[in-house]
């Protein structure tokens, strides 16, 4: 019963994972063919040509339309609060430069990244591939999330942006499908970065898995004292290393400029919410709560499923090391073997798992907290400013 | 290093697996410890915690576990299964009828204030602590297996030590007793408080939500009462190890060659290799049991934390709020109020933080202890080589969900966080205030 | 250990004129003549005694100075509020805490005090023992600098405040002297501190000297293995000339290296106290180096000068045979710990006091700052704090207080560094002799060293490094903004309802903020890094 | 190092020497001893002239400093205040300890032995410099040129900047001077990666396909080979450290303050419709920090990948491993951290802090300013 669920839960996982190869095929934003043959990836110039063209459209769409997405209910914001109207063209102008930088960079960089995963599919083929990733949940339930997520950000915006303009019209349908279109891209570009993200710890996961194994053979039985695995794990813990800081490098603008807007979103949203009831002193309709509070949900979720994901690896190769410890209590080890682990303890002090960003922020919770906190601040700031100016407006 | 934290009894030499020929150092580093008889076998485990884990069961955050041995203990049975279950069952029915009757007009006289403000953070206190307490029950209710788990983990490695070197490990956690008498007192001060502050009759919903609000304030306390003596009870267990590795330092190897310089000096490194290899055996266990124990407890700290800081802030507002008004007379009520909650939550916060600061500290001074070994072979050498190369850089952290680590300076992390948000309430107050001012010169 | 005549000159030789001044001005109740006979810190009753009876008279002469001088606070207690006036009181209380929490902590550890240079002198006998000699003499210097500094700094304070802004015409007004009482004991307390901290570091630099000798004597030694000076002049010059494309001969690289350092000198201050040999020879060099030219030729004249004289004697170095530097290394190791260790000891003795200190800091440079800027706005601040009246004189009150605080982060920053440094040098000596015995004992000794920690913090709420001074200057930048803030605010809510007279409420903010800024930032400036990071 | 750094790093140090921000003598000027002597008295003098410039300005009734408000006058007495500051710091250093900043050149020389032949080879070694340099430089000359033109001058205006700009342009150009050292060591720093990586390719070419009699030793002598060079670098950034030690801090600071001040003014001009666009001039101070804190971090970022390359030469024989370990725990002890006085490292994790701490003192001040302008709301 229980295997049979589980596989169901394995199927809807690659569900997920043919969902957002396809999409993203058809966004244009991965433009590369797998040759089965030899088990590669390559770039063609054709797909990166639709996707150029297939976008350029978009936001030509997009830039049309915008008026007619617009709801009145913002524009009494504005007059009411001058601070609120430049934030809001701010906003917009950050929201578009991350749209222009995430495609650019992603056709920019996909040379690279066609690299990169063709050292991924390398090194699966060739080491991790045999290993039973089953037991894994780690893995499934992130990408379930990822996408599951994608697909609530999506609702969210029809459901905000038809509640709060109920004038419809073709103007409308048309901003708001190329602007969902849009921002399904952008997701599909995080997407893509988590995915990458997810399959390296799941390696890590499975090095951290021989090597306890390892540990279990050498404490049961005395006689085994040597064994070759060491220098093997240690190779591919080193690759992937590497692997993974070229992976941060072709992904960093796109996941600093995401995590921003998400931040920057959600400030403002509640810094209107709360322009609106308080000092505009609009009754808010249920309706209206409703909608503001899923869309915060949303994306706090969202924002929060980003640390998660690179916060579990960090976690993952943190106790990679606390399991090297476990070999100090064996008692006579080969010396070779000593050898070897010391080699892997030295270098993991060396170097450990960090996604860092321009070497701005390494992203992991503790860092998601700081965030949270610091956007709570400046929210409280700018709703004391809007007061400063309900005094001066006020005489 | 006072030697008396934990109580060392030394059996004949027969009783540990390899006999040493002479005094071995670790009896001296518990000299004037040898205080009391070994606990006989039929008594409960951890009797210094019983009466916290006796209130943890009754109010179904802990199982009632049995008692297989003096050095085990097993899953609880049946009966005792379902009486969790249902004392949970209560507590969330409570709660949400709780949440009822705080959304519907029952409970108005409860916010009785001048302020709109103060019934607001009321509010939000009120729902605050009831996540959580719910929160809580839900993360207890989750972890049964895994916190009888590391029960069973560290009587394992008392057991062990025991039959290693015949030392019984006492955990010194009288102070559960005393935080537990701190918590009831402050409840049932601020229950009488808020009854007294309510004007007219009470109707029983009031007193409902008081005596439950009371409850749930309380038993989220001792949970955090009981995490510290988790903390501290392995905290003992890293300073024992910590003791036996100081005994093979070259500062005692210098005091013990001093000491027998009569007869021919005798150096006792001979045991180092498998005391080592002991050492560093217990040296995981331990680590493993400090992870786990941050994992169950981490979530339920993230969320004591954020509520008491929550309310920290906003007693201080109100002291201040109290302080700074001139018209009348400061009211002693809500005085005694503020300084009740206070005093609560900074003695909490303050365990907290000394104990997991308290652990951390001896968790990672193991390898700096480590590092003043000289042993004069090359097999020592490696040895030692191969526990610091692995704890280069790897200090543990007991950590709040990741979200940052908590130690001695949480405490005044927390107190400077509060005065971040005091100041921009305070600005908030003079906003409104100047407000109100004008208001009335409109009006005059 | 205790042989009849030490072979070194303890430490506390050194201190002298201070521990008398100290003694006089009851900042330690250690015994005296047992001090000027055997030069040891002893506990004694009657010291003990002498300082409590001290420290009372200190504090009823405080409070009778705040008394007195609080009559003219009657005043601005009606101009102002309440609470400003109370929180004048809390600062100029702080100065007493401070005072007390030094004498009372020296009470209590009279005994260890002394333990901790009795460890310090075992420490010198077992670096005398490894032939790594170190003077004391310049320690004696800085204490007599320092006591110039502070009587200067005090004295300056004190008659300046006391011409300019009090009236001198009632004897009462003589009080004021008392007012400098406080942060007087606070900086003897604190220089017996400093000074202590220096020699640890001295320690420190000694030991890296001695390795660093220890490289030297084995370039030497390769130098004249690998044949007369000639070549090696020769070798010299050709890489001025025309270098080697691939980089020249390493032991030939790591003399020159070696040199340069000796050259370099100032940056690690490697040479002090390590050896007379030592200085002689580096003297021509830094003559040579005064007036630095061209750069690659002038280094070698002292190279081919001391290589010289090494030609004739066949001298040998210890790094040649591993087995017998293993010894050596490891009780140099053993001495760096034991020196850490004396570090953690003093750190604890005095970290209620530096606590004190850098609370105090923190609030006196606030409220100074603070008060000047009522000063200028002629708003009425507490007659405790007259001193901002003037701004040369907060100028030199502030320089005062920060230099305390500074120097004292200033010196166990530089302390850790040298205590880090040893690796450095250690592996200097592996890699220079290259051998595989010593690598391996290199190798275990650095991850020793790797362990020892000697990290400075008061009472581990944060550490004192240079990186507490980037929070402290935030928080301090911060909030005085806020507090100019609330004061504005607070004055143009007096003026916009002077009509109606309720304005002790609004009045309540300005002392109201004062007071919530005071009590928070006694916390605040612990916090090197708050949860808030970001933000501030 | 006669002759053996490059015309391109000669010229541009002469240019340095000239305005007495190099105290050294160059390679190629013989009377070394003279020279220096000349030099450090033109930085005396240069020192002596910018002081009583900043005693004038703050001292004399003339419109010197804003005259608005009180807050405004105090922010640009602040400016005034610290720029002096960074200037006499910097002259302080060139004037009293030259030494470890020779040493810093001796190692270089020794490091790297031979430059670029030609120019064009040279100019692309160093281009990130020349970037930096030549682009700040033309930058601040533009906006210059567009303020004289495009705005109205009022005398307060004249008087400010001329006798504000000669301080910014020599903070600027201190600061891509650090920018240039930061250069060489990184380059030095890269150099030994890509050594360390050929060698590690070379091991596993060997360890799999061939390997000849000896090959382990050869190996373990050139890795001991990488550990003096490394030693040797090390040093270099360390004399970095203490030739510069308080103006990189001082410097920083100025252009910090500077940052602060302007944006407040900024804000206060577009807030009250003055119509003064100087404010534009704070644009190359805003691209001076992130330049030379990007330098720096590429410093420091390459010490985990020279350790990365270490690990990843494949070890045969235990002597190798032994030299190997003894090279990892060296790169542990002797990290290179490249900092200001050990208050703060410089890496662009202090870019976010202080961008978020300006955003903070903004949001404070900006709520001053009602307060400020002497109408209450």
């Amino acid at each position: 019963m229980l295997r049979a669920h589980r596989s169901w839960y394995r199927k809807f996982v690659e569900l997920n994972l043919w969902a957002t190869l396809y999409s993203s095929w058809l966004l244009g934003l991965f433009p590369f063919v797998y040759i089965s043959r030899t088990r590669r990836i390559k770039r063609s110039g054709w797909l990166v040509g639709y996707g150029i063209a297939f976008n350029v459209l978009l936001l030509w769409l997009a830039m049309n339309y915008y008026e007619a997405t617009q709801s009145q209910a913002k524009e009494e914001l504005f007059t009411r609060n001058p601070l609120a109207e430049q934030i809001n063209v701010l906003h917009n102008g950050l929201l578009l430069l991350t749209v222009f930088v995430m495609y650019f960079r992603n056709w920019w960089m996909s040379d690279e990244l066609g690299k990169i995963l063709n050292v991924l599919l390398e090194l699966h083929d060739h080491h991790f591939r045999r290993y039973d990733t089953s037991d894994c949940y780690n893995f499934d339930n992130y990408i379930v999330y990822k996408g599951v997520c994608t697909m609530l950000e999506l609702i969210s915006i029809i459901w905000i942006i038809f509640g709060l303009s109920p004038r419809y019209n073709i103007g409308l349908l048309v901003g708001v499908l190329s602007i969902m279109v849009i921002q399904l891209g952008v997701f599909m570009v995080t997407t893509h970065f988590h995915i990458c993200v997810m399959f390296v710890y799941r390696s890590i996961w499975i090095i951290n898995r021989e090597l306890l194994q390892l540990v279990n053979r050498l404490t049961i039985d005395k006689q085994v004292t040597k064994s070759s695995r060491i220098p093997k794990l240690f190779d591919l813990y080193r690759r992937l290393l590497e692997l993974n800081r070229r992976i941060v490098g072709v992904y960093d603008y796109q996941i600093t400029l995401f995590i921003v807007s998400l931040l920057t979103v959600n400030v403002i949203s509640i810094f209107y919410i709360l322009v609106y009831v308080v000092s505009l002193r609009k009754a808010v309709t249920f309706y209206m709560f409703l909608n503001f509070l899923q869309a915060l949900s949303i994306n706090i979720s969202d924002f929060w499923l980003n640390i998660a994901l690179c916060d579990l690896a960090v976690s993952a190769n943190r106790s990679t090391a606390a399991i090297l410890k476990l070999f100090n209590d064996i008692p006579q080890l080969d010396k070779q073997l000593e050898r070897n682990l010391n080699d892997f303890a030295l270098f993991s002090s060396h170097r450990r798992l960090t996604f860092n960003h321009f070497g701005m922020f390494d992203v992991h919770n503790a860092m998601g907290f700081r965030m949270v906190i610091a956007c709570t601040l400046y929210m409280l700031y700018l709703v004391q400013f809007d007061y400063v100016n309900l005094m001066r407006t006020s005489t | 290093m006072s030697p008396n934290t934990w109580v060392i009894e030394m059996n004949s030499h027969k009783s540990r697996l390899f006999t040493h020929p002479q005094a071995h150092p670790r009896s001296q580093l518990s000299n004037d410890a040898f205080a009391r008889r070994a606990v006989s076998n039929d008594n409960p485990v951890f009797e210094d915690i019983s009466t916290i884990l006796s209130v943890l069961k009754a109010s179904g955050l802990l199982p009632f576990y049995e008692q297989l041995s003096s050095y085990e203990v097993g899953p609880p049975s049946k009966t005792n299964e379902f009486y969790s279950f249902f004392v949970r069952g209560v507590v969330h029915a409570l709660t949400i009828f709780n949440i009822y009757s705080l959304i519907t007009p029952n409970s108005a006289q409860l916010f009785f204030s001048l302020r709109e403000t103060d019934n607001v953070n009321q509010w939000i206190e009120l729902l605050l602590c009831i996540f959580t307490y719910t929160l809580t029950v839900f993360v207890c209710a989750r972890n049964t297996k895994s916190m009888l788990e590391i029960m069973n983990e560290i009587l394992k490695l008392d057991k062990e030590v025991l039959r290693q070197f015949g030392v019984v490990l006492s955990n010194n956690c009288n102070f559960s007793v005393k935080f537990l008498v701190v918590i009831v007192c402050c409840q049932a001060y601020i229950m009488v408080l808020r009854i007294y502050a309510v004007k007219g009759a009470i109707t029983p919903t009031s007193y409902i939500l008081i005596a439950f609000y009371a409850f749930q304030n309380g038993l989220t306390a001792t949970y955090i009462v009981f995490a510290s003596a988790l903390l501290r009870i392995v905290c003992i267990r890293f300073h024992f190890v910590n003791q036996l590795l100081n005994a093979f330092t070259y500062v005692q190897q210098q005091k013990l060659a001093k000491k027998s310089r009569r007869q021919p000096p005798v150096s006792n490194m001979e045991h180092f290799p498998e005391d080592s290899l002991f050492i560093y055996r217990t040296h995981n266990k331990l680590l493993r049991i400090y992870k786990s124990i941050n994992e169950c407890c981490s979530l339920i700290i993230v969320c004591f934390l954020g509520y008491s800081f929550y309310t920290v802030t906003t007693n201080w507002y109100n002291l201040f709020v109290q302080i700074t008004n001139n018209k009348g007379i400061i009211s002693a009520h809500i005085l005694q109020w503020c300084l009740a909650w206070l005093c609560l939550h900074t003695s909490l916060l303050a365990l907290l933080s000394r104990s997991c600061g308290a652990t951390t500290y001896e968790a990672n001074s193991t390898s700096q202890i480590l590092a003043r070994v000289y042993g004069k072979s090359k097999e020592f050498q490696n040895i030692i080589d191969k526990f610091l190369t692995k704890s280069i850089k790897q200090e543990v952290q007991f950590t709040a969900y990741g979200f940052f680590a908590i130690d001695n300076s949480t405490l005044f992390k927390i107190f400077s966080a509060v005065t971040t948000y005091l100041v921009i309430l305070i600005q908030f107050k003079q906003l409104e205030d100047s407000k109100l001012e004008e208001q009335v010169q409109n009006e005059v | 250990m205790s042989q009849p005549t030490p072979l070194v000159q303890p430490l506390l030789l050194q201190f002298q004129q201070l521990f008398f001044i100290s003694k006089i001005v009851g900042v330690l109740p250690q015994d005296l003549d047992k001090f000027r006979h055997k030069n040891m810190l002893e506990k004694s009753r009657n010291g003990m005694f002498y300082m409590l009876g001290v420290l009372s008279v200190y504090v009823v002469l405080y409070n009778l100075l705040i008394y007195s001088f609080g009559e003219e606070d009657r005043t601005l207690k009606a101009s102002q509020s309440t609470l400003t006036f109370v929180i004048g009181l809390f600062l100029t209380y702080i100065g007493l805490i401070m005072m007390a929490t030094d004498q009372l902590t020296a009470l209590f550890n009279q005994g260890q005090l002394g333990e901790l240079y009795e460890r310090i002198r075992v420490v010198d006998e077992r670096l005398y023992r490894e032939e790594c000699l170190l003077d004391n003499s310049c320690i004696a210097k800085r204490i007599r600098i320092m006591l110039i500094m502070t009587f200067i700094f005090e004295i300056s304070i004190l008659v300046a405040t006391y011409i300019n802004l009090v009236d001198y015409t009632q004897w009462l007004s003589l009080l004021w002297i008392v007012s400098a009482v406080p942060t007087f004991i606070n900086t003897l307390d604190k220089i017996w501190f400093a000074v202590s901290l220096y020699a640890l570091k001295e320690r420190f630099e000694a030991i890296n000297a001695t390795l660093e000798d220890l490289v030297m004597e084995h370039e030497k030694y390769k130098t004249w293995l690998s044949g007369n000076d000639a070549t090696t002049a020769t070798v010299g010059n050709r890489t001025t000339d025309h270098p080697p494309q691939s980089s020249p001969p390493p032991q030939y690289d790591s003399n020159l290296e070696y040199l340069y350092k000796e050259l370099g000198g100032i940056d690690v201050g490697s040479l002090r106290g390590s050896g007379s040999k030592n200085r002689n020879k580096v003297a021509p060099i830094a003559h040579s180096m005064n007036s630095f030219g061209e750069s690659i030729p002038t280094p070698y004249k002292p190279q081919r000068m001391n290589t010289n004289p090494m030609i004739n004697m066949a001298h040998e170095s210890e790094l040649s045979n591993a087995t017998k530097v293993e010894e050596k290394l490891n009780n140099l190791c053993q001495v760096h710990d034991e020196i850490c260790e004396i570090g953690k000891a003093m750190n604890g003795l005095w970290s209620y006091p530096i606590l004190s200190l850098m609370a105090y800091g923190f609030l006196i440079f606030t409220a100074q700052l603070y008060f000047l800027y009522c000063a200028t706005q002629f708003q009425s601040i507490p007659s405790l704090f007259r001193s901002a009246k003037n701004p040369f004189i907060t100028v030199i009150v502030l320089v005062y207080t920060s230099g305390k605080c500074i120097y004292l982060i200033y010196l166990s920053w530089k302390t850790s560094l040298a205590s880090k440094r040893t690796g450095i040098s250690l592996h200097k000596c592996g890699v220079v002799a290259d051998d595989n015995l010593l690598y391996e004992i290199v190798n275990h000794l650095s991850l020793k060293l790797l362990n020892h920690s000697v990290d400075f913090s008061a009472c581990g709420f944060f550490t004192l490094d240079m990186e507490t001074l980037y929070g402290v200057s935030g928080g301090i930048t911060s909030y005085l903004i806020i507090l100019i803030q609330f004061n504005l605010a607070a004055q143009q809510a007096k003026d916009a309802i002077q009509s109606f007279n309720s304005f002790n409420d609004t009045a309540g903010f300005v002392g109201a903020a004062t007071e919530m800024d005071n009590e928070s930032s006694t916390l605040y400036d612990m916090v090197t890094t708050t949860m808030m990071s970001p933000t501030y | 190092m006669s002759g053996n750094i490059g015309q391109l790093l000669h010229s541009h140090l002469r240019f340095y020497q000239l305005l007495g921000l190099h105290g050294l003598p160059l390679p190629g000027d013989g009377w070394s001893e003279n020279w220096a002597k000349w030099f450090r008295l033109f930085a005396g003098c240069l020192m002596i002239g910018f002081t009583a410039l900043t005693v004038v300005c703050l001292t004399s009734s003339d419109v010197f400093l804003y005259q608005g408000d009180a807050f405004g006058w105090f922010n640009d007495i602040l400016k005034y205040g610290f720029a002096e500051i960074a200037v006499f710091s910097i002259y302080a250093e060139t004037i009293w300890h030259p030494r470890p900043l020779a040493r810093f050149w001796q190692l270089y020389a020794t490091l790297a032995p031979q430059p670029a032949s030609t120019l064009r080879l040279q100019m692309r070694q160093h281009w990130r410099f020349l970037v930096t340099l030549y682009g700040t430089l033309s930058l601040e000359g533009l906006l210059v040129c567009s303020l004289a033109s495009m705005q109205v001058m009022s005398r307060h205006i004249v008087l400010f900047w001329s006798t504000f700009q000669p301080f910014v342009l020599i903070v600027h150009l201190r600061n891509t001077q650090f920018v240039l050292h930061l250069e060489l060591l990184r380059q030095q720093l890269l150099q030994l990666e890509h050594e360390l990586a050929l060698l590690a390719e070379y091991s596993t070419f060997a360890s799999d396909v061939a390997s000849f009699a000896g090959f382990e030793e050869y190996l373990r002598r050139r890795v001991r080979h990488k550990q003096l060079i490394y030693g040797r670098i090390y040093e270099m950034a360390n004399c970095f450290l203490v030739a510069f030690r308080y103006s990189v801090l001082t410097v920083l600071l100025m252009i910090y303050v500077r940052i602060a001040v302007d944006c407040y003014f900024m804000y206060y001009t577009l807030y009250n419709k003055i119509n003064i666009i100087d404010y534009y001039l704070l644009l190359p101070a805003v691209l001076e920090i992130p330049a030379f804190i990007y330098v720096s971090q590429s410093c420091m970022q390459l010490m985990p990948r020279i350790a990365h390359q270490l690990h990843s030469i494949v070890i045969t024989s235990p002597a190798l491993s032994l030299q190997i370990q003894n090279f990892s725990l060296q790169l542990l002890h002797q990290g290179v951290r490249i900092d200001c006085l050990g208050i703060t490292v410089l890496d662009s994790y202090l870019l976010t802090r202080s961008v978020t701490a300006i955003c903070t003192y903004m949001i404070f001040t900006v709520q001053l300013m009602p307060k400020l302008s002497g109408t209450y709301w």
